[in-house]
């Protein structure tokens, strides 16, 4: 087993963009926290394009030296010091966080604008929270220590939190708190997992701890509490009651945010623990389990959102079916003794539907705040007409549902095609029948809604507003980007590769 | 048995009452209450590590210590946010419990 | 000299443990409130402070030593008040119970 | 000599032990004071029992923090107390 | 042994205490006993700093926020007191918690011998950074990473809870206790015991770099003082749209990147120190970080505004 590329080592020439990617939205909310007024926005889009720029050039050094990027904080190797390490799974997941909080970001400036003189709560706190998500998120994705990704999730669930009660109203409390308990929660058994880890083998480091750990209880102990921890955190079915309402009562930026990027930080982890920290034990059991938890997910939730009245909530039960799809990706990836030769294939399909589910789900939350602000409600019953009142949006909202349910031509197409071949090709054809089971059931509930949209109203329409072509444009935008991922050439997806020398790639010649 | 030992059994008996009153009480401010008891216990169990690692002539393993102390300091933002959002739902709606269903 | 101080140490630690011993039988058998509240604080402030002069016999230095008697000092300030705030309160808002 | 202050301060932590299981069983606020006070004295004597014993000076300043704050947490909660009675919360 | 075994009882007993009284504020002058014993605990694990910490902020100042939660929330909490879950549940979760709990025991008697440690790395290490005190060395030099993001969480939550406050009262003031029951005995206490503390969280905080005490512990101390003053009706807390609050509260952690930013330049990597002027460094970063936890965890037991600004 080769685990080489992630040994510590030294510190590789551009390791220090992986400082400036998280510094440089922290920095900015401390400015926004300090200036107050209309600075906080102006401070989001001043970092928004630095932010795409260093995860670009990130990206492109990866793909240049065909290596992992390192970085020891303070020049304190581990395990005393913090590493920070970027592989090609980072650099995707920074890359796609850059570009999603940018768009949301524009989306955003027509629904929080900051006063002229002054302050207001919501778009003061909005603008800075931006920042701090961006920050934990990066932190995150480049994270090498046990301990310092447990301040960054701390970070994120600070950051998340707030937004999902900025509208102040009574029910978004309720779904406030519940959310910060099971993060809470989910944070501390993160942390005694790690304990666990440092007690046994005297290191946090996450490239370390895969070369000292072995397969014994302690071991398993602590893996399995870090990911109880997490799947609470990535509203994994059943841990996933908290996630509705939540997501559903954000205002629709938040929600954006939410739904496509903050519940990936937590699964990412998942993946980090699985492929990088235990890579020498037979886990095909416990693989098998995430699967089966993943599928039910994506069956029960999307038969919930089949039922649901309102729009909002029916996009939030449809992120807990596609966090779903996300797990299949375990028991199809996970190489055993044996290997699967199909390994990268599931591989690439699970991140690529990580991926393609962030820009489908934010342009359709966005698309649903759009229709909500003009309708002035959401209900799904009376939104005849929306069709032709908000055309653009309604038409971005139905790349996502594409993307969705695996259609082509859509990234989540490609993703599930994957899943689907890698399912199929290593004899797991059950996981084949949910993902296809799973298409369908969200083919229904993007239909019902795509139905009563360009259904003729009955009476005439009389909108509480109208959406700007520029709002409605980052929309559309954002959910080409879903859409377009379905046009990437196979080659690029060799960067999910960088930094993981043991998947078998025999899926993707 | 070391007293090491014998605190981290304390410690594994701390993170299961509180997992309990976490699970059990309907009332926000005593899971808040049992929230801190599980992160006592997560903090005890790491001080049983640093304590083992006593060496270099200090009393236990410094990393260790020094991540307790920022753990702790992460527990107590966690606390008072938890207990401001739920006085705030207490002023908003008059009740200090979570529905438990949806 | 040494076993002097020792012996000195001995005799005041174990006083003021025998002071917290009745701090607690007071407590147990004071019929009301405020009388349990009094007896308690004073006796386990006595208790303290014989500690505390058990200890200065063994302190290394006057820095030392004035940090425990601060020490004590401070806990008695913090029992007056917070009995005195207690009296009043319970005053105003009628019985305590 | 560390054996007897290790005793001394076991036996003060297991008297306060003692009362406040009394104090805790009886309702009303007064109690419940006088547990947070008793409880800092004997956690302070122990304190500085224990520093004496583990040579360990550093716990004479763990009860000074104690101290402090024990002061800090009584107070407001008799604060708090007065607030509910009067119906200030 | 004997007492270490007591202290554990201790501990369990309150711990089970805690978790099965009916009355919610009991529990939580409960909960401040305990974190009491666990202050103890710490002291006897050869851990003073950490005693320290706990002494301060995990059972005095959690305590002092969980102690004010429960008398405003006293009323409705008694009228829930009776409330709760079904015994199935109440069953299912005893005997999952059981297993967790036996579990993990199990694995720390199963721990291995020696224990891992990175006791002579820091030690081989501590010279670089100028200090005596290991446990700064790792807060501040090889970790200080996890420190300065720690900062960043706290003046992050203090904005989440902010966030909670209605539109109108935003940059207004915290809650205060009207002045019922604040009179000269109050007064004069806080005139008394907050110099004496501001001296002593200064004392704390200062010889964190020889000795147990550091910028966290310290800043708990001036935080627990300023509640007080407050309390005391001595000075009302600023509404949290002033600008020198902002600047107080970003200013250690703004400090703490511009030198870190500056090792990039002295010391070839970020947050690196040259080791001649290490410990210099690190004091400069710390001065003002204290200030800033100091002014963060005050502002965070004030609460969200709930008073409009005059």
């Amino acid at each position: 087993m080769s685990k080489l590329a992630l040994m510590p080592g030294l510190a590789t020439a551009g390791g220090f963009l992986l400082v400036i990617a998280i510094i440089l939205p922290v920095i900015g909310m401390l400015l926004a926290l300090a200036l107050r007024g209309p600075y906080p926005e102006r401070i989001a889009l001043v970092v928004m394009p630095a932010g795409v720029a260093v995860a670009v050039t990130i990206t492109a050094e990866l793909w240049r030296t065909r290596s992992v990027l390192q970085y020891f904080v303070g020049g304190w190797a581990p395990p005393l010091g913090v590493a920070f390490r970027a592989d090609g799974l980072s650099a995707v997941m920074m890359l796609t966080s850059a570009l999603l909080i940018s768009g949301i970001g524009l989306f955003a400036r027509a629904q929080f604008p900051s006063p002229r003189e002054g302050e207001a709560r919501a778009p003061s706190t909005f603008w800075t929270l931006l920042l701090a998500i961006w920050g934990a998120l990066n932190a995150v994705f480049v994270g090498g220590d046990l301990f310092n990704l447990y301040v960054a999730l701390e970070l994120l669930t600070f950051a998340a939190v707030p937004l999902v009660s900025l509208d102040g109203r009574a029910e978004t409390f309720t779904a406030a708190l519940r959310y910060l308990l099971f993060a809470l929660l989910g944070s501390i058994l993160y942390l005694l997992g790690g304990v666990l880890f440092y007690a046994a083998y005297g290191t946090l480091d996450i490239a370390m701890l895969s070369g000292r750990i072995h397969a014994e209880p302690v071991a398993w102990a602590a893996i399995s509490l870090m990911t109880a921890g997490l799947l609470a955190k990535a509203a994994l079915y059943p841990l996933h009651l908290w996630l509705p309402p939540a997501h559903a009562g954000a205002p629709a930026p938040a929600s954006a945010i939410l739904s496509g990027l903050v519940v990936k930080a937590p699964f990412f982890l998942v993946v980090r623990l699985w492929f990088d920290v235990m890579p020498r034990m037979p886990e095909q059991a416990a693989a098998q389990l995430l699967g089966i938890l993943g599928a039910a997910a994506i069956i029960l939730g999307s038969v919930v959102a089949l039922r649901q009245a309102r729009l909002k909530l029916l996009i939030a039960y449809s992120t807990v079916a596609q966090i779903g799809y996300l797990f299949l990706m375990f028991p199809l990836a996970i190489r055993p003794e044996t290997g699967h030769p199909w390994s990268a294939t599931a591989w690439t399909g699970g991140v690529l539907q990580a991926i393609s589910h962030a820009f489908a789900k934010a342009a359709m939350f966005m698309a649903a705040g759009l229709i909500a602000e003009a309708f002035g409600h959401d209900r799904i019953e009376r939104l005849a007409g929306a069709g032709r009142a908000l055309p653009i949006t309604v038409f971005a909202f139905g790349l996502g549902g594409l993307s969705l349910m695996g259609l082509p031509p859509s990234g989540g197409f490609i993703a599930k095609a994957m899943l689907l071949t890698a399912a199929v090709s290593e004899g797991q054809w059950w996981w084949a029948v949910v993902v296809l089971a799973g298409g369908l059931l969200a083919g229904g509930y993007v239909f019902v809604v795509l139905a009563r949209a360009l259904a003729d109203p009955i009476e005439p329409l009389r909108l509480s507003a109208t959406a700007s072509v520029r709002r409605q444009g980052v929309v559309l935008a954002v959910a080409l980007c879903a859409i377009l991922l379905g046009f990437v050439p196979l080659r690029p997806w060799e960067l999910l590769q960088i930094g993981r020398p043991d998947l078998a790639t025999i899926g993707l010649r | 048995m070391s007293a090491a030992t014998l605190y981290g059994l304390c410690s594994a008996v701390l993170i299961g009452l509180g997992l309990f009153g976490l699970l059990t009480h309907p009332q926000v401010l005593r899971k808040i209450l049992a929230f801190n008891l599980i992160g006592t216990g997560v903090f005890l169990l790491f001080g049983i590590a640093a304590r083992r690692g006593a060496a270099a002539g200090f009393g236990g393993d410094p990393v260790p210590q020094a991540l307790i102390i920022t753990g702790l300091v992460v527990a107590f933002a966690s606390t008072a946010v938890a207990v401001s959002l739920l006085l705030r739902l207490f002023q908003e709606t008059g009740r200090t419990t979570l529905p438990s269903d949806e | 000299m040494r076993l002097l101080l020792d012996g000195l140490t001995i005799l005041a630690v174990g006083a003021g443990a025998f002071f917290f011993l009745a701090g607690t039988v007071g407590l147990l058998r004071f019929p009301d409130t405020l009388s349990r509240l009094h007896a308690l604080t004073k006796a386990d402030n006595l208790g303290l402070g014989l500690i505390v002069l058990g200890l200065l016999f063994q302190a290394e230095g006057l820095f030392a030593a004035l940090k425990l008697i601060g020490v004590w000092l401070l806990t008695l300030l913090a029992g007056a008040t917070v009995t005195q705030l207690f009296a009043r309160a319970a005053r105003n808002g009628g019985s305590p119970e | 000599m560390a054996e007897f202050m290790l005793a001394a301060a076991g036996f003060v932590l297991a008297v306060e032990a003692v009362g406040l299981i009394r104090i805790l069983k009886g309702p009303g606020d007064a109690d419940r004071v006088m547990a947070t006070q008793l409880l800092g004295t004997g956690g302070i004597a122990a304190l500085l029992l224990l520093a004496q014993a583990m040579d360990s000076p550093a716990a004479v300043d763990v009860a000074l923090t104690l101290g402090l704050l024990a002061a800090f947490v009584s107070i407001a909660f008799v604060f708090g107390i007065a607030q509910s009675r009067t119906g200030g919360a | 042994m004997a007492l270490d075994i007591f202290l554990g009882l201790l501990v369990l007993g309150l711990a089970v205490w805690i978790v099965s009284t009916r009355d919610t504020l009991a529990a939580a002058v409960e909960f401040v006993a305990f974190g009491l014993v666990v202050t103890l605990v710490w002291v006897r694990l050869a851990a003073p700093d950490v005693a320290l910490t706990e002494a301060a902020l995990g059972s005095g100042l959690t305590g002092g926020l969980l102690l004010g939660a429960s008398t405003r929330l006293a009323r409705a909490e008694t009228a829930t007191s009776g409330e709760r879950h079904g015994a199935v549940l109440r069953l299912s979760a005893a005997g999952v918690c059981a297993l967790i709990s036996a579990a993990i025991a199990a694995l720390v008697i199963l721990l291995p011998e020696p224990a891992p440690t990175l006791a002579p790395e820091v030690a081989a290490n501590i010279a670089a950074t100028g200090l005596e005190n290991p446990l700064p060395a790792v807060l501040m030099a090889y970790r200080a990473i996890d420190t300065l993001l720690e900062v960043v969480v706290l003046l992050l939550a203090l904005l989440a809870m902010w966030s909670l406050a209605p539109d109108h009262l935003w940059s207004g003031l915290p809650w205060r206790p009207d002045a019922v029951g604040r009179d000269g005995v109050l007064t004069f206490v806080a005139q008394l015991l907050a110099p004496v503390g501001i001296l002593v969280g200064i004392h704390i905080f200062w010889i964190g770099s020889v000795a147990p005490g550091g910028e966290f512990q310290g800043a708990t101390i001036l935080a627990a003082m300023w509640i007080l003053v407050t309390m005391a009706g001595l000075r009302d807390m600023p509404p949290m749209s002033r600008r020198w609050l902002r600047v107080v509260l970003v200013i250690g952690p703004a400090v703490f990147f511009a030198i870190g930013l500056a090792g990039f330049a002295i010391a070839g990597s970020f947050l690196g120190y040259p080791p001649s002027y290490a410990k210099q460094l690190i004091l400069t970063i710390e001065i003002p970080l204290t200030l800033s936890i100091a002014a963060a965890l005050a502002l965070l037991i004030a609460g969200p505004p709930e008073r409009a600004a005059q």
